[in-house]
């Protein structure tokens, strides 16, 4: 595996892997120093913090369902400012890039947040969560239209240089337009996706699972939904894609790479075996050595080799 | 300080069905026994992949042998269940801080249903060094009232309660606690939700101060998600330093401070 | 379980048990026959047919995917000459009732169908698929746009008396407000949900893995979705809706009832084991008598008692 | 007019781990071997539901016992693996049409790897009726050649090829199908799609009728679905009635007007 080439670039953000921890999954990486190298991860996303601290969603917050996961955490965090205080200083000793996740619920908040976080020496980037859905409504209506998308991103590209990932939502008639909006307002690299909204019910109790009623639908049940708003996402945009949703092994990851993402992120899959980053890397190295490839841009968007004309009778198309 | 946990790779030594859907496995795992605390808990990595780790009772650890006590309740066990002697398993853990066992000299340990997972490593700790512990161990009927035997080996008093009087006393096993002659100095309680708020109850009435050891669905189990929360008095040593809180208590994660809290020290 | 009452009424149409079998999941219910009692099913929905017959798409047209399935048939059908002169008459010879379920392209393809097939006695109600996730982009465009759903069904309406039940798609930002559209265009019943669309790649191949390219995502794994998609468009409207999307048991069906579905149907659970529909019918039966209740009709909707106020702590809504 | 089927609940007497990931699985099924034709094909319902249910030829049925023949490539076979001697699984069948052995007395039986699932019945009942039988039989190497003896034991005649070399013909097996003397009057086929396309150029040269037992993905089975479709002439026998076609073909599924046709009739 010597040679490989596994390094990504995202905007001004270079990793020498191309395995990025999902928000809200990985703590901020301390939590998984103990089973996991951090220096063979590309970056731990920070879960998102909000300008006001928040307590977050009543119990419960987590529910499994068929090869998934439902969550309603509710963006508990301690606030921007006891963040930058107390926290921020300590991401300094991480093996790994620190990528900050701002969320809000107004543009003014997003701008203000990211500000603050950016200007912190350790964070590498930010990735601006637009798409959480366990806030009631309003945590994803930016990213469910793309007028809001382009407001809310050109206000927080105004007020840093640093690399911005603009997190996207499956929970939308038409992906590519919300990517394309985000892009031309000035986003250096998407993340696509964030959860799919659901709902579980108690049958017994006559009530729903989680405490906030709906959740995010998480893990390989939501796999194929994501590997085609990559795809989708990819074709409408010439920025970098970090695809995300149900990635569990290399043969995953690589679903994502040729639909069209740059990198990845890896949630849910941390909760089943925290080796899974690691074991992702080797073996992306050897399936590019294997195939006498030199780097994983040379597979990125690639599904498509020999697909002109996907339709083999005359006359279906439509 | 507690030990640091890892991700262990362990062989299935024997498995037996105690119950219908009680499943004891037992495993070779000699680095996982040298630092497992009584209380602690391991996630379960799933041998297929595609759901959740399985957070489960670390129930015996002596020797180069530890076990696994778990009931099949749903996806997560049924497979877990499915595991032979020769099959392999990887543990993350041991996690979570365990029971803080102190001075004490006269232990009330209570368990209920599974609940005795978490039980078996205290109880052996404390008649070890001379302490009383007597079990009350309560289920639905006396096929659920497992491995009994082996709290008796181990020095332990028991008192038993049925739900339907197949064995011991005729009713909830808090019951037979309140009525506990010899007060215990300590209690330490395992088992389903209510069971632990009829015993946080029962001990703040005795005037006796109880651990309670916590069950919640859990997601990563090592704190990363923040998905297992529970209320805690914001003053207690094991309250996180979190800047908002509901009046005087603060949103814990169970598999982090937990998952043994002070019953007096929760709200629920 | 004498005396426990199954039946529903979906618009004019009433049947014995609230079991539909999802359209293109069981045939015309004939290949069935020799595994499942059909005199103990609701329905069946006929796969969906369109005005010229169609070859379908080019194979492979399903993926196994974690707890679901890819499908991209392609709505492979004789056309509606063919089966008005084939087919239809053998539905008669079914123990149940018989739904056709009309797909098409234009507003007056669906209005031409639909009297056709409606004006059949064998057909005792009609499903509109506005929502097929594998015919081009072309065949859900109707259901993801709330006007042209409000015109597709006032066209349909107007050339048919029969139960009217529209099929809407999972693919979109707010499917209340396509669901209150369809019913104030004249919808009688609503079919919540169709599948998420979705791609699987082939990653020793680079190509897709459905010979379509994208497909419809069915099965366990998206139950919360469908769950949740039933909640919201029950809120938004007074007419009757049959939940689908993943119902493997009694349970599962049961979350769809009380999240406001009045009936359910069961498609991919088929694929599982054919005695599925049964074993719903009879533990739905034992769950309404252990706890002494006469009909479904109690529990419809029901997933919000006791649910006021959702959130526990103060100020933390939004 | 094939027997009906019907769902089948039965009980595993047996497994065996023919290769590394090749299992034979046993069970008791009287009612199913009574209405069995070779070349039929179970839909094995997954144990703990979730998942689709699993295609599987047929592999012997004698007396009160079935078998399933199957190599562990995914989830649900994975599953079916874990079955031990004593549990439960229902199968739906017997499906599909079966191979038409006419009156042919000199057959060529071809398999590739797990395709040997296939033909174990169709073999058994042409050497118990006095056809010969050659058995020409490829996998990877001699390791997945397996339960050779069986075939032997039936009466046919062996003839092996592997991709190593390390038994029989060092290369593909339909070269040593197209190499054979006394010409066969018939050919049987079951494999991978390469090596049935291969059969089905070879077959044409020799001037042999041949038929194919196909594979494709299947979710319901039963021709419900429309799934698992191939073009077919749409003047064979089998052809279904269906108005569209692609010139000369028609779009049949493989699990209902299937899974066995004729070569020459396929456009593929
Ligand atoms: C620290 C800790 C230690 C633990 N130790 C042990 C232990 O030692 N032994 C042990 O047995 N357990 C223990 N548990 C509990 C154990 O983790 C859970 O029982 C386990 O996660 C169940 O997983 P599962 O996938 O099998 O069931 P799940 O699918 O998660 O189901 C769990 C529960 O939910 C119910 N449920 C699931 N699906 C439905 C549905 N559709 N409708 C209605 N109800 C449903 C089930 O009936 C069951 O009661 C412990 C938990 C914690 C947090
Ligand atoms: C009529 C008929 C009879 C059959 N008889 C037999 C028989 O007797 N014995 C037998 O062994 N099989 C038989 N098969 C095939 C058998 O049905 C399939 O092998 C089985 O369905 C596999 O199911 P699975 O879930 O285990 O694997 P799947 O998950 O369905 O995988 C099947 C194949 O896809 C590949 N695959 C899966 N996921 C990926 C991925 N992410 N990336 C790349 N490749 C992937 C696997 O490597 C494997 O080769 C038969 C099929 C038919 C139609
Ligand atoms: C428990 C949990 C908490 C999450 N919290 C956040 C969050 O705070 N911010 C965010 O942008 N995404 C959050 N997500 C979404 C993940 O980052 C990721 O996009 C999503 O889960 C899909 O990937 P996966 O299937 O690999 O988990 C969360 C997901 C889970 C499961
Ligand atoms: C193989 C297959 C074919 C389908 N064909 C149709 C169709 O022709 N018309 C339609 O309205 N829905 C069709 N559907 C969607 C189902 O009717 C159903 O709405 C969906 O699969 C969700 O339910 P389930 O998870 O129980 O399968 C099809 C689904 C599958 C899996
Ligand atoms: S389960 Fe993730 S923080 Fe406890
Ligand atoms: S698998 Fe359904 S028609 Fe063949």
């Amino acid at each position: 595996m010597s040679g490989m080439d596994l390094s990504v670039k995202i905007g001004k953000l270079e990793l020498p892997y191309p395995t990025l921890m999902a928000s809200g999954c990985y703590g901020s990486g301390e939590e998984f120093e103990a089973f996991a190298d951090l220096s063979k991860i590309g970056a731990v996303v920070l879960k998102s913090v909000t300008r006001e601290p928040r307590l977050g969603n009543p119990m419960p917050r987590l529910v499994p369902t068929p090869a998934g996961l439902l969550n309603a955490i509710g963006l508990q965090n301690p606030g921007i400012d006891w963040y930058l205080e107390h926290e921020v200083a300590k991401f300094a000793q991480r093996p790994c890039a620190v990528i900050g996740s701002v969320a809000a619920f107004s543009v003014d908040d997003y701008a203000y947040v990211t500000q603050r976080l950016a200007a912190r020496d350790e964070i590498a980037a930010i990735e601006l969560n637009i798409s959480c859905p366990n806030v009631g409504s309003e945590g994803e209506t930016f990213a469910c239209d793309p007028a809001l998308t382009g407001k809310v991103v050109r206000a927080v590209r105004a007020v840093t240089g640093k690399t911005l990932i603009v997190k996207l939502s499956p929970n939308v008639t038409d992906i590519a337009a919300i990517a394309a909006e985000a892009e031309s307002a000035g986003a250096d690299a998407l993340a696509v996706i964030n959860t799919l909204r659901g709902m579980s019910i108690d049958v017994h109790a006559w009530k729903p699972r989680l405490g906030n009623l709906t959740g995010g639908l998480s893990g390989p049940a939501i796999r194929p939904v994501a590997v085609l708003a990559v795809y989708e996402a990819a074709r409408a945009v010439s920025i970098p894609i970090v695809g995300q949703g149900g990635i569990e092994t290399a043969s995953d990851a690589l679903e994502f790479f040729l639909a069209g993402a740059s990198a990845i992120a890896i949630g849910t899959a941390n909760f089943t075996d925290p080796r899974i980053p690691e074991k992702i890397v080797n073996e992306l190295g050897a399936y590019l050595e294997a195939r006498g490839l030199r780097s994983l841009r040379d597979i990125v968007g690639k599904a498509n080799v020999g697909f002109g004309t996907p339709f083999q009778y005359e006359g279906d198309v439509g | 300080m507690l030990p640091r946990p890892s991700v262990s790779d362990v062989v299935v030594l024997d498995r037996t069905e105690l119950a219908r859907g009680v499943i004891l496995l037992g495993f070779h795992a000699p680095e996982l026994v040298d630092v497992t605390r009584p209380g602690q808990f391991v996630m379960a990595i799933p041998p297929g992949g595609e759901r959740a780790a399985t957070a489960l009772a670390i129930y015996e650890a002596q020797g180069e042998r530890a076990s696994l006590l778990f009931f099949v309740c749903g996806a997560r066990t049924r497979e877990l269940a499915e595991l032979r002697p020769g099959d392999k398993l990887s543990l993350t853990g041991p996690l979570g801080n365990g029971f803080d066992l102190g001075a004490a000299a006269n232990v009330a340990v209570v368990a209920g249903g599974v609940g005795i997972a978490s039980v078996l490593l205290p109880a052996q700790q404390l008649t070890q060094r001379g302490s009383r512990v007597r079990l009350f161990y309560g289920a639905r009927n006396v096929e659920f009232l497992v491995d009994r035997d082996r709290f008796a080996n181990a020095g332990c008093e028991l008192c038993c309660a049925t739900d339907d009087g197949t064995l011991g006393h005729h009713g909830f096993i808090t019951e037979l606690l309140a009525q506990a002659e010899d007060k215990p100095d300590l209690i330490l309680a395992c088992g389903p939700s209510p069971m632990l708020r009829a015993t946080a109850f029962v001990a703040a009435e005795l005037g006796v101060r109880a651990q309670l050891a916590l069950e919640e669905t859990f997601a990563c189990g090592v704190g990363g998600c923040w998905g297992c929360v529970v209320p805690l008095d914001r003053k207690s040593s094991q309250a996180p330093k979190f800047p908002k809180s509901a009046g005087d208590f603060v949103n814990a994660r169970v598999c982090k401070e937990g998952p043994v809290f002070w019953a007096h020290e929760l709200r629920w």
